[in-house]
């Protein structure tokens, strides 16, 4: 990050690592830069996101996964969708990617130092929140409190379960809420339910706290109204937007919402910035 | 041609205070010299603004899937003709469109009048009858100058009786000189040509009767990244197979192509062939017979090598 | 063997219910043909997309064939009828774009007629040989 | 100060011919059914009077389709060679002013800060930038109205103004002076005096109300949500050609194209009235209709890329109208917002 490199087009080559199946439509890479120093300076912040590309089938755009604090191992998650993410399944170990990373603003860390953040996503959205939460369970001295709100639409999609269920209630600091709207096979610690009842269970509170929203959009639609209705001002309120990213610096134009580029002030736009901006979100 | 303009005007105000239709679609004066442009009046006094010169190059019908509610329409008999065939496909009801046509006396290229020392002042009133080397090549092969169709029909207002448009003297198109070049000839022209193409997909778009919207341009199973004639040609293959049996030549995709690639003489070979084989077919000339690439008979004997 | 002489690329397209159980048949009879003859099945010669050939003749392939059902015959119903009028069609533009449409051949057959295929496909093989390998338009223009 | 001269109508060709050992020369052609920027060769007449061209010299610094970069793969390993950047010296005569201002809009968003392009800049450094004054504009040419001038000097390195007989030629910067020879003679003032004259004249032909003062009363957000827009878009027919053509359009994809085990990655031109182009890999589209993809094409040129870089991103060309299949007059779209 800050030097400028001489050829942005140019992608930073990855070795796959390791890949995990978190359910039968989204998968995490552990990436590793060739690049020796690369991966050793590589840094990140949650909810950046990267231009992963697939020689062969192009490049997409998605979000780091693992914690911004685990030096020399990036993890991307992608649900399968079409393009260069089904490319991504048909790679094994060792084979090689490319990665043109960090792209966009990312969260403010500093901003939500000693503060009460609640995560709330909804199936693909908990990516980048798992990013943050990761980040927490290493650095439990920065946040207040970590309110993890997952919400999902079946069971058969929940990703992260090890994390959801197993790693994050472990921790003092964490507070884990897990609810499907369908649930086929039942298991602790997750409940029937959709937004309105996880805001019932959860109560969030406004004092001294920042809510993080990502998911589809009329979730997030949802989302904010709930908040709002919880006297959430605006300004604590950031949600992650996600646009189709061609470049990741600011030409192309796919992802612009009014004179704002996702990929340099985005992805994260507190909810008084989206109000100025045309009501595309 | 002042006055179809008038009698036009009028239909489509008739129409409007009748409560008949929602919506007139028809041309307007262009932006600039020569042009029309497509123009849709929702209101009887948008009426005024409907026009129709030697120049309306654009077919209308391909707004008509996409409007709403009761429709009428201006167009031009080959336009008439893919209306009938998007009639045909269902993508239109029959009941909810009114056309008005009019004998149509060929569109004009504004580059060979503006050669010939035309002004553009007299865009309004001038016809194939005065420059019938200005036709373009789709209308110096049109045999079908009235509409297949029409709700004014057989009104005795219609004017521009056939014997004031003879044929031009000379119906040669590119189409021909092309066909008696050879294979590698015709190849290499086409690749030139193609080395123009920005793959504005303005040719798919332009087409009521193409469906495909040009998607190939972007996906990996058509055009490779590269902007190559050879993969540009490719895919402007595709779009012309696809409107073997319904292409009617009415020209809008080689009049919307703002590189000027000359689609339409890969068009007119494309239906004589059809033509030829299937007895004679044209299509969108009645509601009943519908492309001979639809129907599941066996292939009409033709004499090979005549 | 010199670069101008390089092996031939034929591909074959067989329908699932006639072409291919075709090939199957002669298979069995222990008919033989070039082993430069690639098929792949697809359900019906009628579902070929125009771009599928366009782009393996783009990609160089000296010569394609098609093998459906049999006219009136066909295993849906009037497939075989709907597919010869559509890949007769892609003949037509072949030749009108001034692309080899000799390169481009279409069989109509039982699916019992093992020797048919065979000696269609050893006659196209032939003829693709007199007229030379095809290069396709990989690497041309600009 | 940099010397006016002269130079003979009849010397160009020589003047050019001369270049032609030092550099690639690109001049506007006839070829037969459009006049196109092509590569002179020597001995070739040079077009001197010509109507702008639909294609603008955008397509030399931002090609319809640029390779990126060129892999390999050996097993697991891939091996990555970016394509190398062009630095071969390259003249472009007969560049439209307008055109010139509009390559430094696309200057502003392709040289972004930190990440400028590296082929867009490699293009720009090598070229040097002839203008000829617009003698012929399109019809629909509306520069003076959005700052531009169809004698504008900003972005050109010379100037060219018919005077009948020959040029009168401002030189406007050092790169421009370097290409002067003995093909040119010094100006006298009353040269500068008939040059001014015809740039008067040109530039009250090229002028079109847009009204954009109107704008200045509302908000973003309200311009935005006027039910004008939808109301305008209703002949397009999402094509691409405005885009295309548009001198400071700079919206791409890049798609990778594979033979074997190797490829290469192209930047392509994409628009975005094309109903894919915002849509995310996940099928997710924030501009789903018509409507917000054409008033998103609009307002990114008049609204929001002002916002940004305080400069209308647009010059007037005329092209967009020119080329558009519908013929939807963008000034009028522009200018004729209702706001109510």
């Amino acid at each position: 990050m800050g030097t400028q490199k001489a050829n942005v087009y140019i992608p930073d080559l990855a070795v796959v690592e390791d890949i995990r199946v978190e359910n039968p439509y989204t998968r995490t890479y552990a990436l590793r830069f060739l690049d020796p120093l690369l991966a050793r300076s590589f840094e990140f912040l949650p909810a950046q996101g990267a231009m992963i590309s697939v020689f062969g089938y192009g490049e997409d755009s998605c979000f780091f996964s693992s914690s911004p604090s685990s030096r020399g191992k990036v993890e991307v998650t992608l649900p399968v969708s079409r393009g260069v993410s089904t490319a991504l399944t048909m790679l094994e170990k060792g084979n090689m990617v490319g990665l043109r990373a960090p792209i966009g603003n990312g969260l403010p860390l500093e901003e939500m130092r000693r503060k009460r953040i609640y995560l709330i996503g909804h199936d693909s959205g908990l990516i980048p929140l798992r990013s943050l939460a990761n980040y927490a369970v290493d650095n439990p001295t920065e946040f207040e409190r970590i309110v993890v709100m997952g919400s999902f639409e079946e069971d058969t999609q929940l990703i992260f379960l090890s994390e959801l269920l197993g790693v994050w209630p472990g921790h003092s600091i964490f507070d884990v809420r897990v609810f499907c709207e369908h649930i086929l096979s039942p298991r602790e610690g997750i409940r029937p339910g959709g937004i309105g009842e996880l805001f019932d269970a959860v109560e969030p509170a406004p004092s001294n706290s920042y809510a993080v929203v990502s998911g589809p959009v009329p979730f997030m639609r949802d989302v904010v109204s709930h908040l709002i209705d919880r006297d959430f001002r605006d300004a604590q309120i950031l949600l992650l937007l996600n646009r189709k990213l061609n470049c990741g610096f600011g030409i192309c134009g796919g992802c612009k919402i009014g004179d704002r580029y996702l990929c340099l002030t985005g992805p994260v736009f507190n909810m008084a910035e989206l109000r100025k901006l045309p009501p595309e979100f | 041609m002042n006055e179809l303009r008038m009698i036009l005007q009028r239909e489509a105000r008739r129409l409007m205070e009748a409560g008949q239709v929602d919506v007139v679609i028809g041309y307007a004066r262009g932006p600039y010299a020569w042009t029309t442009a497509p123009f849709f009046a929702f209101n009887k006094n948008d009426c005024i603004h409907l026009t129709v010169s030697s120049f309306c190059t654009q077919n209308l019908s391909v707004y008509l899937p996409k409007v709403e509610g009761r429709v009428a329409i201006i167009a031009k008999p080959c336009d008439v003709r893919t209306i009938i065939e998007l009639i045909q496909d269902n993508q239109v009801r029959r009941e909810n469109v009114k056309i008005l046509s009019f004998r149509c006396p060929g569109m004009l290229n504004p580059k060979v009048l503006e050669e010939k020392g035309v002004s553009p002042d007299q865009a309004g009133t001038v016809s194939s009858k005065d420059y019938p080397e200005a036709l373009y090549d789709w209308c110096r092969v049109c045999i079908h100058r009235e509409p297949p169709d029409a709700d004014l029909k057989g009104e005795p207002r219609f004017l521009f009786e056939k014997t004031d448009y003879p044929m031009p003297a000379d119906p040669t198109t590119l189409a021909d000189r092309l066909e008696k070049k050879t294979p590698a000839e015709r190849l290499n022209f086409w690749m030139g040509e193609f080395a123009r193409c920005i793959r504005c997909k303005a040719c798919m778009h332009s087409c009521p009767v193409y469906y495909g919207g040009g998607d190939q341009f972007d996906s990996i199973e058509g055009a490779t990244g590269e902007n190559q004639p050879a993969e540009n040609f490719k895919i402007v293959l595709s779009f012309v197979h696809s409107l073997a049996g319904k292409c009617t030549e009415c020209g809008a995709c080689e009049s919307a192509c703002p590189v000027r690639i000359p689609l339409l003489a890969l068009h007119i070979p494309m239906y004589r062939k059809m033509q030829q084989r299937y007895g004679g077919y044209e299509p969108g000339l009645s509601y009943d017979e519908v492309s001979p690439l639809l129907k599941a008979e066996p292939m009409p004997q033709i004499v090979e090598g005549g | 063997m010199g670069v101008s002489e390089r092996r031939l690329t034929i591909l074959g397209i067989l329908c699932e219910h006639a072409g291919a159980q075709a090939a199957e048949t002669a298979g069995m009879e222990g008919l033989i043909y070039s082993p430069d003859v690639r098929l792949m099945r697809l359900l019906c010669a009628a579902d070929i997309d125009h771009l599928l050939i366009l782009n393996a003749l783009w990609e160089g392939v000296d010569g394609i064939f098609v093998v459906g059902c049999p006219t009136e015959r066909g295993y849906f119903r009037g497939c075989s009828e709907l597919a010869q009028r559509r890949l007769q069609a892609m003949k037509d533009v072949l030749e009108v774009a001034g692309l080899p449409a000799e390169r481009f051949r279409t069989l109509w057959i039982e699916a019992s007629d093992g020797k048919g295929f065979v000696s269609f496909v050893n006659s196209f093989y032939e003829d693709i040989k007199r007229l030379g390998p095809w290069n396709g338009f990989r690497g041309k223009g600009e | 100060m940099l010397a006016d001269v002269l130079i003979v109508k009849a010397k160009v060709k020589y003047w050019l011919e001369a270049l032609l050992d030092k550099v690639e020369v690109i001049v506007p052609k006839f070829t037969g059914t459009l006049i196109e920027y092509a590569p002179f060769r020597r001995g070739e007449e040079v077009m001197l009077e010509f109507k702008t061209p639909v294609l603008s010299p955008k397509i030399f610094f931002f090609p319809k389709s640029e390779r990126i970069l060129k892999y390999q793969k050996r097993k697991s390993a891939v091996n990555v060679i970016p394509a190398p950047v062009e630095t071969r010296g390259r003249v472009i005569f007969g560049v439209k002013p307008c055109d010139a201002k509009a390559l430094l809009l696309l200057d502003k968003q392709l040289l972004r800060v930190g990440a400028p392009d590296p082929y867009y800049q490699a293009h720009r450094s090598r070229t040097t930038l002839v203008g000829l004054g617009t003698s012929q504009p399109f019809e629909t040419e509306f520069s003076t109205s959005v700052g531009s001038s169809p004698f504008g000097e900003e972005g050109l390195d010379m100037l060219f103004y018919d005077l009948g007989k020959e040029f009168y030629v401002k030189v406007l910067t050092d790169k421009g002076k370097r290409l002067l020879d003995d093909n040119f003679t010094p100006a006298e003032e009353f040269h500068r005096k008939t040059a001014e004259e015809i740039k008067a004249r040109a530039e009250a032909k090229a002028s079109y109300s847009l009204n954009l003062e109107r704008w200045q009363k509302y908000s973003p957000l309200e311009i935005f949500n006027l039910p004008y827009w939808s109301e305008v878009y209703l002949t397009c027919i999402e094509c691409g050609a405005c885009t295309f053509a548009c001198p400071t359009s700079s919206n791409f994809r890049i798609v990778d194209v594979e033979t074997g085990s190797e490829g290469e990655r192209y930047r392509v031109w994409d628009a975005p009235t094309f109903e894919r182009f915002a849509e995310t890999s996940a099928g997710y589209n924030p501009r789903l209709t018509l409507k917000e993809r054409f008033r998103d094409w609009v307002l990114e040129k008049f609204l929001f890329f002002p916002l940004e870089h305080k400069d209308i991103n647009c010059t007037g060309c005329g092209r967009c109208i020119e080329v558009c299949p519908v013929k939807i007059d963008f000034r009028k779209v522009v200018g004729n917002v209702r706001f109510e």
